[in-house]
């Protein structure tokens, strides 16, 4: 079963690479704050598995509980910013 | 309103504690809220010798004491249960409903010819529900349900959805704001 | 600058990669970090402390000045930032907005005149004002308690889990910074005034040192827990963990507070008044 | 230590370090160094490091993006170089 | 038992495979949003309640209790994820992004 934890682990790192190329290369800055959204959700899922491989899950679950509550306000904040100062387009060389 | 009040006032404008005033404040959140917190803190904790439980009590008068008007913003407490009863029998069917939704999101994203398949649109609907909890939930269950996204939710109710293509869109508001509209007793 | 960067990261994460395989393997008793030093925390912490978690022992009690003085930091940037940014000329803004919550009106009070603050249907807003933000209010407002609860619960359980002071205290601050940006600036600081805020991290810090002190007091060591025994009426094994427990206290309320502190300093400009 | 996973995050902890620096944009920046906070946190977490992990977790999520967006906020968006 | 668990996982992947492809395919900023935020939640979703059946195991308090956890985690996700969704896309329009129509390039 450990096997399987770590492919699935590779699997959603690969993915997260995937999601990656949209936060670095994202055309505007709504973008990449999608990519990051994605990243952090897979990033809950990979801290599990990472517990289930080395047994210790109850260590790892809170962690992986902060991530749930807190990724959101990182997101809240960044999309704040639009709502305050409308420039999407500021970042055009 | 006055205008160019007298200058001894001015000092309460910039000060933003002025503004709120402590009210006294009814029991019933204090306590509903603490009971939620100590449920959550056994499910959190785990250790159930008498140490932590202290300990769990005085973090959860804290947080009862500080967000107690958070978690419940009207003092109104009758019915509370059946509220919660109802919706958590809704979420069977959301979940079901999401699962189906996002089977067809899967077959569009994968299609080849997806961006035929595709047709974005702004739909407007105005909704018959009042409270604010029940609004948020109608907009996030139509933002859950994939090919849908609430965009806005203006002060009279009306909502703008954006919709990915036609066979997303045409379903709204449709059952489930009835079924909304059931669990919070709105009917 | 931007090029020396670049190079410096590249050259960084190669070498990184580079190494990776040849870290020793995960709980490896031969490897060399855990050959010279660390078998006498593992094997003396539980009978010594009573804290089954080695690293909080560590942090908080083996090498307890270090954290001290982390904490010191952290309070020190709270200071500098209040130092730096706050502005404490009472400037009058220039126009003030007000709207009218009945009929959503918006009323613009230029060169410092004042709506009455005790009539209900107005209140105050931001000069940049989002309207209706219903859905992330409430959500916010339903996460907050949950939030908070969290992070007293990682504080309090610093002993068995990962997790402590600085990370409840951070996960603490990080709700009350989700009040300030879900609703606004006021609203947060309605709940946790700044004079609040200062005296909690001053107090966060003395707790730290003040425990730190009355060892030294009942004739121990500097921050050796094992003197409060006779307070708390245990034995010194069970009172140094309970030791910890106070001093992860005082971090958790230095952080909390210091992070509130410039949040609140750096997204309002120093004015206090409206922020992000 | 699981060494492929940790190459593998390794790599993309790299990959967003090169394009936080990169971006011309400073909020840009700022969003993208939450994600490399993240994969941060997974790095700590996969060599065992739990309280460091922790801590990542909670101050690069929570707190260290909204500072810096704040602080953005505040000043300009444009990098000089 | 262990079937379960696997084909409640790849189920998971099989989502977020969908939402990380959606990413890239769509064409425009708000059609990215729909996989991007709603495939991964359904994806966490499966995946959890894999993990915490599999966690279950060894039955024992601090496995339930560690598998409720789990079940929290989804709880927080799926309150916290729309509303971020909802946060962007309000950003969007605020920031004057125009929606994607038929016929115009990709962007």
């Amino acid at each position: 079963m450990g096997q399987i934890f770590i492919y699935c682990g590779l699997f959603l790192s690969f993915l997260m690479l995937l999601s990656l190329y949209r936060a670095v290369f994202g055309p505007t800055v709504l973008d990449r704050l999608i990519g990051t959204n994605a990243v952090g959700s897979k990033t809950v899922v990979l801290l599990i598995l990472i517990g289930l491989i080395y047994g210790r899950v109850d260590m790892f679950v809170d962690i992986a509980l902060a991530y749930g509550l807190l990724n959101f306000i990182a997101v809240l904040a960044a999309s704040k910013y639009f709502q305050k100062r409308r420039g999407l387009h500021d970042e055009m060389p | 309103m006055q205008k160019n009040a007298a200058p001894d006032q001015h000092k309460h404008t910039l000060d933003p504690s002025s503004e709120h005033t402590p009210r006294k404040r009814p029991i019933y959140p204090f306590l509903i809220t603490f009971i939620i917190m100590f449920v959550t803190w056994i499910l959190l904790s785990g250790k159930f010798d008498g140490f932590h439980l202290c300990l769990g009590i005085i973090s959860c008068a804290i947080v009862a004491y500080f967000s107690g008007d958070l978690l419940f913003d009207s003092p109104r407490v009758k019915g509370l249960l059946g509220t919660w009863i109802r919706f958590v029998r809704y979420m069977p069917w959301l979940l079901y409903q999401i699962f189906i939704a996002n089977l067809h999101l899967m077959y569009l994203t994968f299609h080849p010819r997806m961006m035929e398949l595709i047709d974005p649109e702004i739909i407007k609907f105005k909704t018959k529900l009042k409270s604010d909890l029940a609004l948020v939930t109608f907009a996030n269950s139509i933002t859950l349900t994939p090919g849908t996204i609430t965009v806005d939710i203006s002060t009279d109710g009306q909502f703008s959805v954006h919709a990915i293509d036609r066979h997303s869109g045409e379903g709204l508001p449709g059952e489930m704001e009835e079924r909304i509209a059931r669990a919070f007793g709105e009917e | 600058m931007k090029i020396i960067g670049l190079i410096i990261a590249v050259l960084t994460g190669i070498l990184l990669i580079y190494a990776t395989v040849d870290f020793p393997p995960w709980a490896d008793p031969g490897s060399p970090a855990s050959t010279y030093l660390s078998p006498h925390y593992i094997e003396k912490t539980m009978e010594e402390t009573s804290v089954p978690n080695i690293v909080t022992a560590v942090l908080a009690d083996y090498r307890g000045f270090d954290t001290m003085f982390e904490t010191t930091v952290i309070f020190a940037a709270g200071v500098a930032c209040f130092f730096i940014l706050r502005t404490f000329k009472r400037k009058e803004p220039e126009e003030i907005f007000y709207r009218h919550t009945l009929t959503g009106m918006t009323i613009r009070v230029k060169n410092s005149g004042k709506v009455r603050q005790d009539l209900d249907e107005f209140e105050r807003i931001d000069a940049m004002w989002t309207p209706h933000y219903l859905i992330v209010k409430t959500v916010a407002r339903l996460l907050v308690p949950f939030i908070q609860l969290f992070g007293l619960y990682v504080i309090a359980h610093g002993h068995h889990s990962p997790g402590g002071g600085f990370q409840g205290g951070v996960i603490l601050g990080a709700s009350i910074i989700l009040l300030a940006i879900s609703h606004d600036m006021r609203t947060a600081l309605g709940r946790m005034r700044e004079k609040t805020t200062a005296l909690l991290c001053t107090t966060g810090v003395l707790i730290y040192a003040g425990a730190g002190a009355l060892c030294l007091l009942l004739g121990l060591n500097f921050l050796d827990y094992g003197a409060l025994a006779s307070i708390l009426y245990t034995d010194p094994v069970t009172a140094r963990s309970h030791g910890i427990l106070i001093v992860e206290i005082g971090v958790g309320l230095a952080v909390m507070s210091a992070m509130i502190w410039i949040y609140s300093n750096v997204s309002s400009g120093g004015k206090y008044d409206e922020g992000l | 230590m699981i060494w492929q996973l940790d190459l593998a995050i390794l790599t993309l902890v790299v990959i967003a370090a090169i394009g936080a620096i990169t971006i011309k944009d400073l909020l840009g920046a700022a969003i993208l160094f939450g994600s490399y906070s993240f994969m941060m946190c997974l790095l700590w977490s996969i060599m065992g490091a739990v309280d460091v992990a922790f801590t990542e977790a909670s101050v690069g999520a929570g707190v260290s993006t909204v500072f810096f967006v704040a602080a953005v906020f505040r000043t300009s968006r444009r990098t000089k170089d | 038992m262990d079937i379960i668990v696997i084909l409640l996982i790849i189920c998971g992947l099989i989502f977020f495979t969908g939402g990380t492809v959606g990413l890239l395919r769509f064409p425009d900023f708000y059609s990215r949003l729909h996989p991007a935020g709603k495939l991964d939640t359904m994806g966490s979703l499966f995946i959890m309640i894999g993990l915490a059946l599999f966690n279950l195991h060894h039955f024992s308090m601090g496995n339930l209790l560690t598998s409720l956890k789990l079940i929290l985690i989804v709880v927080f996700v799926f309150m916290a994820s729309p509303t971020a969704i909802h946060a962007i896309v309000d950003a969007g329009v605020r920031a004057g992004l125009r929606p994607w129509k038929k016929g115009d390039k990709r962007r």
